[in-house]
This record gives structure tokens, C-alpha cells and sequence, in this order.
């Protein structure tokens, strides 16, 4: 089983949930973060002192697939969260020893 | 983050200031002849409080909606109201005022007599009101004039950059609240045609609510409307501005009656129920349809009640407030689900409530009015003949508003552009057009 | 999420208020007989400036409840305020007002003469208000009934069902406020008697707290309660509500004093300094037991000084309303922990604060009545006997609200069930039962 | 999270409380003597409204300064100035008042006649103000001690230790802000040396914010000021804030006319108007110096030109206002940067805005007075020796206020330590001062 | 060393904390998360607008065990956090390579 | 390819992405999250009632490296978020499989 995790940019977030449901993904975690990067941060000015932030809002997406689905996984969310704009972000894949579903207590492929 | 200063300090432009406010001291010498007067303590005190609360709606009007915005606009859409506390209060006393109230010219609009307030001092001027200074009342008629050209922002909330709301908010507040203030209330043709309207109802509900859709059309949808979920942020701040618009409303419409008197009193109570009697309605609607009462829809209905009994405070009774509110609730409620069916995106919604809340108000004080209150009876008391002035003023409103907005939106969209990049909508306006973020929690 | 709308307006259902608008109307006529008028209008600025501010009271009794609550509740907790302006001021145009004000019938409560507000108009009333509108009067009273009634929702917060907020609110107001108001103010047994209460230490403070008691006792603990933390989510608003609070409660005293002269002058500072030496002793209280001061705690004094000072602002002077408040911080800083040792759960400590606070007040008054300030003497000026209207006066009013309440809860738990699903409460009640959620951020 | 509770109430210490209340009611006996009443009702209730909203400015304060605040020190800045509506009214009941106001010493300070309020009734006054109470003037005036008091906690806020706070507090009111006052207000010297400051340029204004200046630089800048950001958490706190005070500032300036007439008119539309033209050219100052106005600019322009326009609120006419209100703006926005070539930490602006605004607002009353609104000329109607007194107001005032808050920082620093500890204040104030935290959403 | 991370409902995570310090654990990182699962969303009304919200917040436990300990800490989740209705969770193990405690520098078991 | 994951305190943050910055680290995603720990929590006080909490403000930082620096990065953070004092937390490294730059579709280092 492998766990993949994408930080993507926070308005994509519908379009890449509808399109790993489109094929088959029933299970995603996803957080608030925020992403230092190459993207550039902003400038706030607050009674005229300037600040430079530079990190940006972010979200990350975690889910548990099955190493068949992987490869179809990566390319759904690499689809749907492109802008082809600076910090359309990542996509890292681990590797999961075990999962177990708290309400069966299912393990493995079954839990997932 | 990191922080820099950059100073560019220029005297000469503190030197500009006090040139201008030199010719502008010459204006108030004028403004100092007095005559006998037949000041109010009381009346006074009340008309002055007035205006106080009325002033406080504005940042209240600033809660209310950014409530409903999305996190990333909070500060843009509190922005379209409290920045027009500072642009209209100066237009009103340069220009706005004697507009509105100045001799008649043609029916249509005041004369320049007030201009710069020349001649607006502590003295009553028994033409406008009798018992209390010039300038206090005034001053509550400026307060109008920010209220009403905020409530407008609604209809473009969270898209129009800040330049072209500036100049948009400029020229509405010249070219159609200072007339359509003049034609009801300022000697114009609305009121010598006997139209009833107490506190606003066509002057500042259905003006601002129809330049809302005006505006809704013709800036077009927010970026993924409808699609996208776009829900409020932050509703307890929908509340305290709920709460402080209904506090408010008191000086508002009780004002109105310009003395502490049974009239002030018995608008003040119309005022009351027809907002209590709304919040339920509104409520019950969506019981009705949903199975759910919200606070949102407590604090919609509560507005929309207020807004409907503007016109007629002064004008029917108790019972016949808790009638117009308890339409005015379910009449909103359903006016609001309008725009998804017909297509603009009235963010807020400004004219759903004010538009819609403001022509059932004006239709109402027809139907309703009693000589036994505000001296003039309606339908219901033997007069219909009342509906026909209510009918004309609601008419003649809702088309010069539309009109003219969309006129003066066309020209600031050449101007300046009236929407931001979409990039910066995304964005936000807070980040986009004003540099600062909402919350750092 | 996905968004929908289903329009499902119906005609008939506008009509049907149509018709009802007719019948109303009918009333409103009755409404117009006038007498030789004594108005004031500096009393009656006075009293309806005081009417706005005291109806303000009751969005910022929705801020400062709502601050403690947990996140997931800080809409249901607001909306068990902000609903009961709709609710209660219709209530009471329609019959709470003539049950507390109409005509005595046996000492206990008030005849139906102004039901539907019949009568209620701009001229004075000499029996109530001799130089202010008698709807102005009503205005004033009115807000007093909801204020109360509100207050309870800080024994059953985060947990009651809303119909049954609904129906017992109905219940409440017209079973028990209603009649314990013409007790005291409307010519009841409790006013003949001699008992002081200026602005409601009885009426508001006692009555409330004990029904919220009953409540607390009757609906149970919150689930998980006391083991599960329950933390105030965002003080902010309770600060902004405590604020807003104080300001209101201005109006509350010194505008009992249904004039604007030295005797509203002198109940205004006595309200002031008894909240703000409450303010100190609480937090001092806090500093004593555990070595620090909390906002929270200045927030809570300042009210249970408001509280205690409410039966005697009129009554007493400046040095005696502060060793009122100088006694009522630490007391009720104890009081709230009582629900910890005897294991009922006064979720927002409305019995700890204004029952005990309450009762500490109408004993007070009794104890520091100044005949120089208010015309009647109390114990420390040599007049022990004016203790026993005031014993009297809070037995009677806790008794009657304890056993009233009680069965009002019983018999909504038979009609809807007092208490959301567990589900249901884990979820939260905005969501639950209002289907909205406070906070996008 | 685990919840415990101690129990322990201590009977005695009620008792005590009861002690002294009986030793001060002996106080209350002395203040009932009357004289014939000139009284007028209307100008009652317009001061006692005042009096409300000006209260109202100080929970406002709270929320405009800690929503400029860390997160972890929203509550402790809150505590800042709500804790004062405590501590300053008793401590002006008990002293601060008498010092004030009472029968002149040597031109500096109140002699001890009104000690304890002794004296302080419902009758007028009539060397302080004919036709309302004196309890009311009292009143009124409280409110600003307490604000004044409070307005200095920008300077230090986000590290000041509680303890110290509450001492400097205290001594501050009674060693600055009621000598100053009287020479101002109370039969002092600078009232008889003829500077115009109607509602407290000086007393309030540059006194309050030279006292900042003294705390920044005694205290020292925030741990990490400048490297680290230190951004506003909640704006939205701060523009609720701005809003209120722009109300309650209605009371503080047209209140100071003590009457309800055209004078209270004039101030009322000479504050408004200096407010509103400093919101806009704040703004512009930001507009061209960064290219973007913020909504932070418009509420610090608000408060920048509500402060500008305080001493000749009265004096001024109109179109003056305006002038004072564009200046104050670009020159507040200028002088918050200061701190930044400067280093020192005036955190939120205190000194920028109130000391430089209040200066700015003092001469500016030298310059823009016009006999026929207040009764004198200054420089620009031909009258240039009005600036001479309000030149020496200035330096008299900012000199004593920075010596003298000098001397007892070092006090209190001496006393309990000024400041908190590293640790604490890496923390925030909210858990290490207080043991609560703001928000739990 | 291994990384047990779980998905639970955000009530009971003081009951899962407490049966983890039962155990003997030191530590415990917690996050706030949203879930998208098979649990169904609830439905948000605004002025008459129905919106789905599929997203439930949830709350995400990250704990580093040692290999021998996994088995008991994912039982003690497991038992802990069930409620047996659809949503409780799940638990993902995965390997670590490497732990470091900053303030000792201290490297591997030690570290945890 | 490794993934670097710090928990820290919060006011540490500046600090550990400066030096990061430093040794050439391009990337890092930020998360709020509570920690558990050694560090004994606060008390808080509402009305008398005194609540002890456990959980303190952390902060977590992902980053994803090339293998040779993660050493580098390890010890930068070391270094940089030490205060000596308990509670500074810990750095966990876990192999990456694969790593995608969303906007190129780059693999592996490259995507880094
Ligand atoms: N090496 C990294 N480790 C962890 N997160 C990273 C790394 N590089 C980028 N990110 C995350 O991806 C986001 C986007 O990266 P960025 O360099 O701005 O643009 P792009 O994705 O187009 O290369 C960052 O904001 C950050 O959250
Ligand atoms: N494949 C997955 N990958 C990541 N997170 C998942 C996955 N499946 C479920 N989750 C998380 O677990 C939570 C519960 O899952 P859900 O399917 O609703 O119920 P259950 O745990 O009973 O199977 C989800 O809200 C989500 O946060
Ligand atoms: N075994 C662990 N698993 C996950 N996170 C941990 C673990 N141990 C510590 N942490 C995290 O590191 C933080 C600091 O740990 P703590 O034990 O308080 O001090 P120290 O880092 O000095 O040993 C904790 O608050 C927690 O977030």
C-alpha cells in the first residue's frame, strides 16, 4: 500500500477531490498548510510598516491507495490541480506498512 | 516576513491642505447669522442621539455583510462601508446637502444655497425643522446618505476593485441619491405629488437595492458562482451588525419624526415589531421549506422587517407593523432564491431585501397608512387613492436608480476598469486591493 | 458541497397574512384617542433612547453567552437571544404588555384593556408615565420581557431542542414574567406592599436565574459534563458583549426613572460605580483563590455588579451602590462554582450570576435605601422593616418561577422533548438545528 | 484537560466588605442637600446619553487596540482598558473627582469638597453646568478619566506585567490626568490663561499619548520588535472598535457643550466631518505612498481625526473641521512611522496618533477659531494671540504628562517590576497574566 | 521505528490520548484534518441556498514507537476510538528511518 | 529521495526556515498542530473552574530532500531550533518513493 500526499493549491481542492472520486478514490485526509516555495509570497502593509510573507496558503492532500491504483492516482491530481503557474505544487508517494480501519478492524487492501 | 519603512514625507503637500482650508474658512464666516430661535433641548438631544445611531449602522452594515463574505474579502467588503463614511460625509457637505434640501430647482433637485453647509448652523431653520439646529438636522440627513450608498456594496461584493468603488460610490451619491432625496423629502416631485415615505422606503431601499442589481449585472458573477460554494465566513459578525442595524433603525425611522414626541414614540414601536415580526417570519418560512429555522435567516428577517416598515413608521399603527412584517419575511426569504433562478449573482443581497423589502414597505404604507397616526389614511382605511402616489414614487425610483447606475457603472468600467484581475479576485480583495489580511488567529 | 434551491413560494399563504392584516388593522383604529397632552421631550428622548439601548442589550447578551459556548454552538446559543426579539415583542404587544400593565385583576395580573396594544398610543398615560407617550412606556417594558426571558438560555445552553426553546420561551413569558412584572411595577400585591425594586431585581434578575436553575436541574448536564473540558471558544465577543451590556444597562436603571432628571442622573452613577467595583472585587476574588485576574472575570463582575445594583439604582447613593458591587463580585465569583459541588450544570451560570446576584440586590436595596435619594429609608438609615417586603418579594418571585418553570419544562418535554439527540449534541446545534455553521475562517 | 474546583469562600471577608459599606453610606447621608432646580431635561438626557456612549468608547478601545494585537494577547490588551471602567470610576469617586473638580488650590489641583462624591446630587451645579445634575456632569466626566487612562496601554501593550499595570493605572489618574484636568477644566491655570480645548485635546489627547511615548521608551521595545512581524491578528476586532468610538466621540465631543442645543450641533458636525476627512486622507497618504489604501488606514484615520478635531470641536466651524481632519490624516500616518527611525516600540500607535493628533488638534483650535460659533477667534480670523495659550497648553501639558509618568513608571518598576518575564511574554499575556486564552474556534 | 499515524473523530481524542499514556507514551502530535470518506457529509442552508459539505472535520494523531510497541499502540487506538458507527478512522504504520531529539541530540530509540 | 519532518515551537519557525534557506533548501510545507509531550502543559481558569491542558502549540515542517543533504538539513534544524529547554521537539526522516512537481510533471530529484 503506498500514501500519497499532494500539496496543492487551496481552490483546486473541489476539482481534485471530484476527480480522484471519478475514479474509484473513496478515502482523502486533507489539511490546511502553508508552503514556502520558488512561488513568490506577498506584501502586507500595516500603518505603513511592510511586511514580506512568504508563506503561502496551502493544502495537503493524504491518501491510502492500493499500489495498482498509484499511477492513476498521481496523474488524476496532477491533472486536475495544474495551472501551469508557479506553486501548483507536489505529489510524494510512500510507502505504508499496514492500515487498519478502526470501525471493522479490517487490515490491509480491505481497510483501505 | 520581513518589515521596511520607507518615509516620503512632503511638506508641501501639508502647505496644499492649508491653502485649501484657508478659502474653506472664508465658507464658514458666512455661516454664522443667526435668527430667534425656537430650539428643542429635547427634540434636540433626541435628533442628535438619531443621528449618533444612524452613523453607527454604517460599520453595523459593515459586520452584516462581511459576515456573509468569504474570509479573503472580509476586510474589502467592511472597506465598501466604512471608507463611505469618510467619501459621502464630505460629498454631502460640499455638494450633497444642498442638493437634497437646497431651494427647489425644477422639482428635481436643490439649489446650491447650502453648499460648503454656507448658512447650515446651530439655529433652526424652521423649513426643514423647526425645533432643532439646521445642522443637526443635517447631519442625520448625511447619515442617509453614507447608510444608503453602502448598502449598495452588496450587489458587488467581493469582485470590484477599489478605485472603480470609489468613483462609482462618488458619482451615485451625486447623481441619484442627492435628487431622489430632493424629489421625496427636499421640496421635489415625489412629495408635493403626496407620496408617503417616512424614513426611506424609496429613498434609501429602493434606490440603493435596485442600484445593487444594476450592479450585479452589469460587473457579472463572482469567479465560480454558482458552482462553487461561496458561504459566509464568519456569522457572529453577521449578528453584532444585525443587532447594532436594529439599535440603529430607532434613530433611523424615530428620528424621522425630527421631535421627541407620540410620533417619535409610535414609530419607534412600529419600528420594533415589524422587525420582530419579520425575524419570525423568515424564520418560519425557511421551517417551512427546509425544516430549519437559521440565524442567518433570524438576522435576514430582522433586516428585511426594518427595511419594510421604513416608509411607514410614522404612518399605521402596531398591528398593522406586525402585518407588514410578517409579509415582509417569507417575501424576501423567497425574493433572495430569485437570483439563482434568474442568474446574477446580487452577492448579498441588496436588492432581494432592500429592492424587494423597500417596495412592499412603500405598497404597505399605502394599504396601511391611518389618519389616526401620521394623518393620512391608505386602503384599508377607505383611501385608495393613496396607492397611486406610492405606486408612481416606487416606479419612478426603481427606474432613474437602475438607469442612472447602469450609466455611471459604464462610465467608471471605461474609467478604470470596474473589476479586479482574476487573478486578485482569487486572491482576495483584502491581500489584492487593500494590502492587509483579515486574520492572523 | 453543491449548492440547490427549491422554490416553493405560495401565493395563498401571502394572502392568508393579508387577511389577517385586515383583522389587525380593526384594532389599530381603537388605538387613536388622545388626552391633553404632558408630554416631555426630554423625558421622552430620555425614555426612548433608553428603549433602543435596552433592546441592544439583548444581541449583546448574545455576544457575551455565546463567547463561552464552544465553537459548534455559538450560533444556537446567540439565536436563544436574538430570536426572542421576534418572539417575545410580538408576545407581548399582543398580551404580556396587558397582563402586566392592564387593569389589576386580583392583585396578581392585568386585565385584557390592552391586548393587541388597543390604547396604546402617543399620548402619556398618567397612571404608568405621566410626560412620556404611553407606547413609549410599552417600548421600554418591553424590552425588559425579552431581556429576560433570554437570560434563561443560560441554564439550558449547547443542548435544548429549539422547538422546545420556542414553545417554552411562549410559555415562560406570558406564565411567569407576565404576572411577576404586575406583581412588583403594574399594581400587583408585591408593589402594594412596599417592596423595592427599581429595575427589576426581582423581576428580571431573580426570575431568570431561578428559571434557569430549573432549567439546568430539569434538562440535565451537557454530555460529558464536568469531565469533558468546556472552554469559553472566543472571548472576544463576550468583551464586546459585556461592553455592550454595561452601555445598556444605562438605559435599564436610569431610564426606570421614566424622566430624564437628577433621579435618572443618580440611578446612572449608582449603576456605573456598582459594575465597576464588581469588576474589581471579582477579580480580586479570582486573584485571592488562585493568583491571577481573567478578563473573563472582569467581564463576569462587571455584570453581577449591573445585576446587583438593578432593585436599588434609585434607591441608594454612590457609596452604598459601590458596597453593593464591592459584595457582589466575590459572591457570585463563589456562587459559580456551586454548580460544581452540587452537580447541576448552569452551563453559562445565569442562576450563579443573576439569581444569586439578583437576590444579593433586592437585599441590598433593602439594606441601603436612602430616603434622600429615593424616598424611602432602608435598614443601615433605621428603617429594618422595609427587610421584609424585600425577604417577601424574592421568595415569592424565586418560589413562583422555580415551581412555574418547572412545570413548563415538563409539559414541553411531553409536546417535543426538551433535549437534542446525543448525536445531535456531539455534532453541535448550529449544524443540528439551525444548519449553518459560525465560523469559514 | 482536567477541571477541578477549589471551594474557598470566606465569611469574614464578606463581613469586612460590609464594614466599610456601612462607614460609606455615613458618606452618602452628607450629599442630599437641594437647590432650587434649574434642570432641563432635554439637556439631561442628551448628557447622560453622552455619558453612556462615551463608556461605550472604552470597551470600544479594547477592541480596536487588540485586534491590532498578537492572538496571544488579545485578551491581556482587552483587560487594558476594560479593567479601568473598574478601576478609574472608583478611584474618580473617591478622588480622582474632587481633584478635578473641586474648589480651586493654587490654580493646580481640586480641593477635597466632592471627596467621596460628598455633595455629588441630582441638583445642578451651577459653576459647573446649570441645567443638568451634577451627578450627571460627574458622570460624564468619569468616563473620559477612564479613557484617557486607558488610551496609554498602546504604548506598552503585549508586555507589561498586570500587577504594574493596575498600580501605574491608578497613580497615573490621580497624579496626571486629575491635576491636568483641572487645569484645564477645573478653575486651573491654563483654563484662566484662555486655551480653547473643548472636550479635551490636551486633558485627554496629548496628554494620554505622551504618556505612551514615556512607556515605550521606558519598557523597551517587544522581544523580536522590529525583526519579527508582529501583525494585526484580528482586524475585524479593530474595525468594530473604530466604528464604536466614532459613535461614543459624538458624546465626548458635542456631550462637552453640556447642553442640548445648537452649540452641541455644531460640535457634532465638526467632529463628524474632521473624522470623515481623515479617513480619506489617510488613506491617500497610503494610496500614494504604497499604492494601496487599507482599511486599518481608514479606521486609524477615523480615530486620527476624531482626536484632531477634539479641542476645537466647539470653536470650529465646518468647513475647519474639514481642514483639521485632512491634515491630522497624512501627518498621523507619517508620525506612526516615526518609531520605526526612532526605535522605540509604541505599539499600537498611541503617541502616533493621540499625542501627534491632540497637538496637531490644539494648535489647529488657535488657527480655526471663529467667535461666531464658539465665541472666539483664533489666527485665521485675525486673533494670532490665541496661539499663545494654546502653545503653552501644549508643552505645559506634555511636559508634566512625560515627566511625571517617567517618575512613576520608575515606581512601579521599583514596586512589582514593569515588566514580564521572557518566558511570559514568548507566551502571551492572555495564559501567563491571565490563565485564559482568547479563542478556542 | 515506526510512524503510526490516525484518522479519529475529533470527541474522542481525549479518550485515545489517555489510553496511549495508559501505555506508556510520551508523545503524541495532533492535527486538525478534514475527512472525505464514506461517512456522509451534512448539508448547509445560507438564505435558502443548500450547500453539501462533504468534508468532516477529524483529527489526525502522528506517534513514533518503537517496532516493538506498534501492535499495542494501534490496539489501544483501535478500542479507543471505535464507536463502531461509519467514520471512526484509520490507522496507517509506516517506517522510520531516523528520529532525532533537538534539545539532545539524541538519535534513534532514545529520541522517541 | 527523504522526507525531513520537524516538530518545533512556534516562535522557532523564522529562525528554522532561515537556516534552511541557507544550506539551499528551496521547499518546506508548514502545518499547526498540538503536541503532546514531556512538556508539561498550562492551566486555564474560567470562573473558577481550572481546566489543565495537555496539548501545546507545535509546529511541523515536511520537506523533501535529495538524500545526500539530508544530513545538512537535519542539522540545521537542530541547530537552529534548540533552546535547551524541553519541549523542542523532534526531526523524523522516512524514505520517498517518488516525488512529482504538479506544473512540469518532473520526477524524482528533479521535482524536489
Ligand atoms: N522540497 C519540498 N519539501 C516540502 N514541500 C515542498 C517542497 N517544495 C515545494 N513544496 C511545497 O510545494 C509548494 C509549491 O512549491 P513551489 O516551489 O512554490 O512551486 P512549484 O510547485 O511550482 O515548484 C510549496 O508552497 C510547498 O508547500
Ligand atoms: N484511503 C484513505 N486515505 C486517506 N484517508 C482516508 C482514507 N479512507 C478514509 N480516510 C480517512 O478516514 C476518515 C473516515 O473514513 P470513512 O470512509 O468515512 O469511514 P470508516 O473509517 O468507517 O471507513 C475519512 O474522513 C478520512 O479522513
Ligand atoms: N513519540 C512521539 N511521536 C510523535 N510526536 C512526538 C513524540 N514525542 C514528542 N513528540 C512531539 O514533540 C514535541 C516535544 O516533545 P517533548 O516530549 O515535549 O519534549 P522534547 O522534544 O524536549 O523531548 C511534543 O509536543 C510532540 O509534538
Amino acid at each position: 500500500m503506498k500514501k500519497v500526499d499532494a500539496i496543492i493549491k487551496p481552490f483546486k481542492l473541489d476539482e481534485v477531490k471530484e476527480s480522484l472520486s471519478a475514479i474509484g478514490i473513496q478515502g482523502i485526509t486533507v489539511t490546511e498548510v502553508k508552503g514556502f516555495g520558488r512561488q513568490k509570497g506577498h506584501t502586507e502593509l500595516y500603518r505603513g510598516a511592510e511586511y514580506v510573507v512568504d508563506f503561502l496558503p496551502k493544502v495537503k492532500l493524504e491518501i491510502i491507495v492500493k499500489d495498482d491504483l498509484v499511477a492513476s492516482v498521481v496523474a488524476a491530481i496532477e491533472k486536475s490541480a495544474k495551472t501551469g503557474r508557479i506553486g501548483d505544487g507536489k505529489i510524494f508517494v510512500q510507502t505504508i506498512d499496514e492500515v487498519v480501519r478502526i470501525r471493522t478492524s479490517e487490515r490491509g487492501d480491505q481497510a483501505i | 516576513m520581513r518589515m521596511t519603512w520607507q518615509s516620503s514625507m512632503n511638506p508641501l503637500r501639508a502647505a496644499g491642505w492649508l491653502a485649501v482650508a484657508g478659502v474653506l474658512v472664508f465658507v464658514d464666516s458666512a455661516w454664522a447669522e443667526e435668527a430667534a430661535s425656537t430650539l428643542d433641548t429635547g427634540d434636540t438631544a433626541w435628533i442628535l442621539m438619531s443621528s449618533a445611531v444612524v452613523l453607527l449602522m454604517t460599520p453595523a452594515l459593515a459586520l452584516f455583510y462581511a459576515g456573509m463574505a468569504r474570509s479573503k474579502n472580509v476586510l474589502g467588503t467592511m472597506m465598501h462601508s466604512f471608507f463611505l463614511m469618510g467619501l459621502i460625509s464630505v460629498q454631502w457637505a460640499v455638494i450633497g446637502y444642498t442638493m437634497a434640501f437646497g431651494s427647489d430647482v425644477g422639482s428635481f433637485v436643490g439649489g446650491f444655497d447650502y453648499a460648503f453647509l454656507a448658512g447650515v448652523g446651530g439655529e433652526p431653520n424652521p423649513d426643514l425643522a423647526e425645533t432643532i439646529p439646521h445642522s443637526a438636522f443635517m447631519a442625520f440627513q448625511m447619515m442617509f446618505a453614507i447608510i444608503t450608498t453602502a448598502l449598495i456594496s452588496g450587489g458587488f461584493a467581493e469582485r470590484m476593485r477599489f478605485s472603480a468603488f470609489v468613483i462609482f460610490s462618488l458619482l451615485w451619491a451625486t447623481l441619484v441619491y442627492a435628487p431622489v432625496c430632493h424629489w421625496v423629502w427636499g421640496g421635489g416631485w415625489i412629495g408635493s405629488m403626496g407620496a408617503l415615505d417616512f424614513a426611506g422606503g424609496t429613498v434609501v431601499h429602493i434606490n440603493s437595492g435596485v442600484a445593487a442589481l444594476a450592479c450585479a449585472i452589469v460587473i457579472g458573477p463572482r469567479l465560480g458562482y454558482p458552482k462553487e460554494p461561496m458561504v459566509p465566513h464568519n456569522l457572529t459578525l453577521t449578528v453584532i451588525g444585525a443587532g447594532l442595524l436594529w439599535f440603529g433603525w430607532f434613530g433611523f425611522n424615530a428620528g424621522s419624526a425630527l421631535a421627541s414626541d407620540g410620533a417619535a414614540a409610535n414609530a419607534f414601536v412600529a419600528t420594533h415589531l415589524a422587525a420582530a415580526t419579520a425575524t419570525l417570519t423568515w424564520c418560519l418560512a425557511e421551517y417551512v421549506a427546509r425544516g430549519k429555522a437559521s440565524v442567518l435567516g433570524a438576522a435576514s428577517g430582522a433586516v428585511a422587517g426594518l427595511v419594510a416598515i421604513t416608509p411607514g413608521a410614522g404612518f399605521v399603527g402596531p398591528m398593522s407593523a406586525i402585518a407588514i412584517g410578517a409579509v415582509v419575511g417569507p417575501l424576501c426569504y423567497y425574493a433572495v432564491g430569485l437570483k439563482q433562478t434568474l442568474g446574477y449573482d446580487d452577492s448579498l443581497d441588496a436588492f432581494g431585501v432592500h429592492g424587494v423589502g423597500g417596495t412592499w414597505g412603500a405598497l404597505a404604507t399605502g394599504i396601511f397608512a391611518s389618519a389616526a397616526v401620521g394623518g393620512t389614511d391608505g386602503l384599508l382605511y377607505g383611501n385608495p387613492g393613496q396607492m397611486w402616489p406610492q405606486v408612481v414614487s416606487i416606479v419612478a425610483t426603481a427606474s432613474y436608480s437602475f438607469a442612472m447606475t447602469f450609466a455611471i457603472l459604464k462610465i467608471v468600467d471605461a474609467l478604470v476598469g470596474l473589476r479586479v484581475a482574476d487573478q486578485d479576485e482569487i486572491t482576495g480583495l483584502d491581500l489584492s486591493q487593500h494590502g492587509e489580511v483579515g486574520y492572523n488567529l
